[in-house]
């Protein structure tokens, strides 16, 4: 096991330099001369208002809970893709009553429109 | 052939427990206790795989509750976070301090 | 004596990085006074444990705990923390009256269970992980596991629906 | 790799014992992946802008070097030397992380994937699920440059990008199961062995072309590209980034639609197979450079595929884009798993009765045709439900309008 995850490591640690190398060769030869009007938000051309608040809309957060929840299925459905070749014939069905379950859940959102983005 | 003793994963785990038991006792924030009891499953992943490698290793049982926990840990991250946004919109606060009546 | 290359601890550095990581990450989960921060510091954290899975020779796991938290869990944080902004009191001390009091009971409870974990004497056993991981899984999910396996669904249809009805802007406009 | 391993370890020589020699292989191939993979995109901008001055009848870049070659190198030189910006209020050390982040992430894709036969980087039994748990490093990249610029364009465009890849990611997760219940593993060099017979683009086309118009909402393309959607929202999540910075963010972006031609690739046709001739037997060099060429020019085909993409078809609209992920493709993949683990489950092989399924016999082909049959039949069978949802729910829409106008006139 730890032998296939050598190589992540590796290259891990490699590529880890790689930001850090570019940043510094581009700190050491860019000019540097701020001022404050540089420096300001930039939106458009107009200065800001107020805080930077945006109406955060709800619909991402439901988009959120939906998406763990079927990452968590993708978790259980993966091992299962591996063994299915090798499982009894009735275990198809405890998978696909594991599936519909879920999606029960996301037909329920979808009934109340909270997939609809508006 | 192991070159890390069992007793350190579960000091590590421990600490982990404690820094994460800490995090849930004195956050104000709901969200912060919230990472306080991530921190707390994940110590308790760490106790469950350690075990599975050192004890029983043949045996799958360690990796299945592993991933129960952390499915539950989702589960609870989820509806723990809207209950937070819930709140948030009507009381316009998410510190819990502020949040123990049922009622104002 | 001659160097040696193959008898530097790899794996034992690999571990107290991994542990900096895990350690590290948690106490600035609960000492940042940004939660924003906080949050950042609990995918640090959590890349940690994930690391050492790895060395407990659980790649699923480590994978699996990459995927759903620094690529699920920590979204959900760090929206949730986006949509409460404006109150996040940045910069505010973020903790409540009682931690001066819960920062020695934790302290107590960490030496408790250091003194239990080198106390008592765990029965080791030698052996190593046999087979493929992800097939074993397969096989216990839709085994001996298979009630779990369908509760599982179930908790997470009931959080889904739980989450959606939350959540909803429908709330708010309730209220008003 | 392995042959390359052993081939050191026959010298027996007392200081290259069996891990450091791995070790040491591994030290030359990392620099070559992660070095290769950004230098590709001197070639990818290149050939990216030529495409699209094609495309718009006009000639691309023509001035550095030979048609044009140099322009990327150009380019960089202007991005080291560009004075770096950073908003007053800006959260300093996660703005200035972020673009590593993006970068980072995008790179270690590259270490699952099969090149030629027998020789990748990490050979994980977990790979598939890997490039998932990786790319969601990317999304947190994204979130942080949002959130510390500290600009209501960059958090609004964070939110947007990463609100589509959320959406986007389920179905192409879906579909990698799909891959995975076809191979019966998740280990990239299995699947691409598991092709030999057929490749899977053939006996999974809708598992093909969901992966690949959900990768490419992930890769934030065209017409997928809501994260550049300039008269909307400024330039996204890195409005604030300037130089080498931004340069970093383009780097990541082009890595990844690279990675992303690599997977489908790997995936779906067959990775380093050439149609009809079986390269891994041949012994010696020229069958691995043989199933390199035949890789890349796979991979170079869907990067063609890519920027054509862009040059012709027009933005989508937010609200478009996430209705037709969520109500569209997410339940039409779930769909396609369910029948897609049914039909292999009918034909898997086995010894006894209770493990090989009741069509075994009929292994290869039949399993072959049913997959595609089955494929098509899922496509066929959501379309004409999407028909008749999209029909009464006009009449709904119609019923509603008269409604009010009822009220109205009373």
């Amino acid at each position: 096991m730890l032998q296939e995850f050598e190589f992540l490591g590796v290259l891990g640690a490699i590529t880890l330099t790689i930001p850090v190398v570019t940043l510094i060769i581009a700190w050491l030869l860019r000019p540097k001369k701020p001022n404050p009007a540089k420096q300001e938000t930039y939106e458009s051309g107009i200065k800001t208002i107020g805080d930077t608040w945006v109406q955060f809309k709800a619909q991402y957060y439901i988009y959120a809970i939906i998406f763990v929840v079927f990452d968590i299925e993708a978790v259980f459905l993966f091992p299962f893709a591996v063994a299915l070749r090798q499982l009894p014939l009735y275990s198809l069905i405890w998978a696909i009553v594991f599936i519909v379950l879920l999606f029960d859940g996301l037909l329920y959102g979808w009934r109340k429109g909270a997939l609809h983005w508006n | 052939m192991m070159p890390i003793p069992l007793s350190w994963w579960l000091t590590v785990s421990a600490a982990l427990f404690s820094i994460g038991v800490y995090g849930a006792l004195s956050r104000k924030n709901a969200i912060g206790i919230l990472m306080g009891i991530e921190l707390v499953l994940n110590a308790v992943n760490i106790n469950l795989v350690a075990f599975w490698r050192y004890i029983a290793p043949t045996d799958i049982s360690g990796q299945v509750f592993a991933i129960i926990v952390i499915t539950v840990a989702a589960a609870e991250a989820a509806v723990g976070l809207a209950i937070i946004i819930a709140l948030y919109r009507r009381r316009q606060t998410a510190v819990v301090d502020d949040l123990d009546l049922l009622k104002n | 004596m001659p160097f040696d290359p193959s008898q530097i601890p790899i794996v034992q550095i690999v571990f107290f990085v991994m542990t900096a990581c895990a350690i590290g990450g948690a106490i600035g989960v609960v000492s940042s006074p940004n939660l924003f921060h906080s949050a950042l510091y609990l995918v640090l954290s959590l890349f940690g444990v994930a690391g050492y899975y790895v060395l407990l020779s659980a790649g699923f796991l480590a994978v699996v705990q990459l995927m759903v938290y620094v690529g699920a869990i920590a979204i959900l944080i760090l929206f949730a923390i986006m949509f409460a902004r404006r109150l996040m009191g940045q910069g505010e001390n973020q903790n409540n009256q009682q931690w001066w009091l819960s920062l020695p009971i934790v302290m107590i409870l960490f030496a408790v269970l250091v003194g239990v974990v080198n106390t008592v004497s765990w029965p080791v056993s030698g052996a190593e992980p046999t087979g493929d991981t992800v097939m074993e899984l397969g096989h216990a999910f839709l085994g001996s596991y298979l009630i779990p396996f369908e509760v599982v669904s179930i908790l997470l249809s009931v959080a889904l629906i739980g989450g959606i009805f939350l959540a909803r802007e429908k709330v708010e406009a309730e209220e008003a | 790799m392995q042959s390359l391993i052993d081939w050191v370890l026959s010298f027996q020589n007392p200081w290259l014992t069996e891990p450091i020699v791995r070790l040491l292989s591994h030290l030359v191939f990392a620099p070559i992946v992660a070095v290769a993979a950004p230098a590709a995109l001197i070639i990818l901008t290149w050939l990216e802008r030529k495409i699209i001055g094609r495309i718009q009848n006009r000639l691309g870049p023509n001035r550095a070097g030979p048609f044009g070659l140099f322009q990327a190198f150009a380019d960089m030189v202007k991005m080291f030397t560009k004075e770096d910006i950073t908003p007053a209020n800006a959260d300093r050390i996660i703005y200035n992380m972020a673009p590593g982040l993006g970068v980072i992430s995008s790179i270690m894709t590259f270490a699952v994937i099969p090149f030629v036969p027998g020789f990748l980087g990490a050979d994980l039994n977990v790979g598939l699920l890997y490039i998932v748990a990786i790319g969601g490093l990317g999304t947190l990249a994204i979130l942080m440059a949002g959130w510390s610029s500290n600009n209501k364009y960059s958090l609004l465009g964070a939110f947007r990008v990463v609100a589509m890849m959320l959406t986007y990611e389920i179905p192409m997760v879906m579909t990698l199961i799909v891959v995975t219940m076809a191979a019966g593993s998740m280990s990239m060099a299995a699947v691409v062995e598991a092709q030999s017979g057929m490749w899977n683009v053939v006996t999974l086309p809708l598992a093909f072309v969901i992966f690949f118009m959900a990768g490419v909402a992930e890769v934030g393309r065209s017409p997928f590209d809501l994260i550049e959607a300039e008269s909307e929202i400024i330039a996204g999540f890195h409005t604030e980034y300037s130089g080498i910075k931004f340069g970093m963010f383009m780097i990541a972006e082009y890595v990844h639609m690279f990675a992303l031609s690599f997977f489908a690739a790997v995936l779906f046709f067959g990775g380093w197979q050439v149609p009809f001739v079986d390269v891994s037997s041949w012994s010696g060099p020229i069958g691995s450079i043989l199933g390199l060429i035949s890789l890349l020019i796979k991979v170079f085909s869907f990067v063609f595929v890519m920027m054509w993409l862009r040059g012709t078809l027009p933005r989508f609209r937010i609200d478009h884009l996430q209705n037709f992920g969520w109500k569209f493709l997410v339940p039409v993949s779930l769909f396609l798993v369910i029948v897609v683990a049914v039909v292999i489950r009918m034909f898997a092989p086995g010894s006894d009765v209770s493990v090989a399924g009741p069509l075994s016999g009929l292994v290869p082909f039949g399993e072959w045709v049913a997959l595609l049959v089955a494929n098509v039949l899922v496509v066929v069978v959501s379309l004409f439900v999407v028909s008749r949802v999209a029909r009464s729910s006009q009449d709904k829409g119609l019923r509603a309008v008269a409604a009010i106008e009822g009220v109205s006139a009373k």
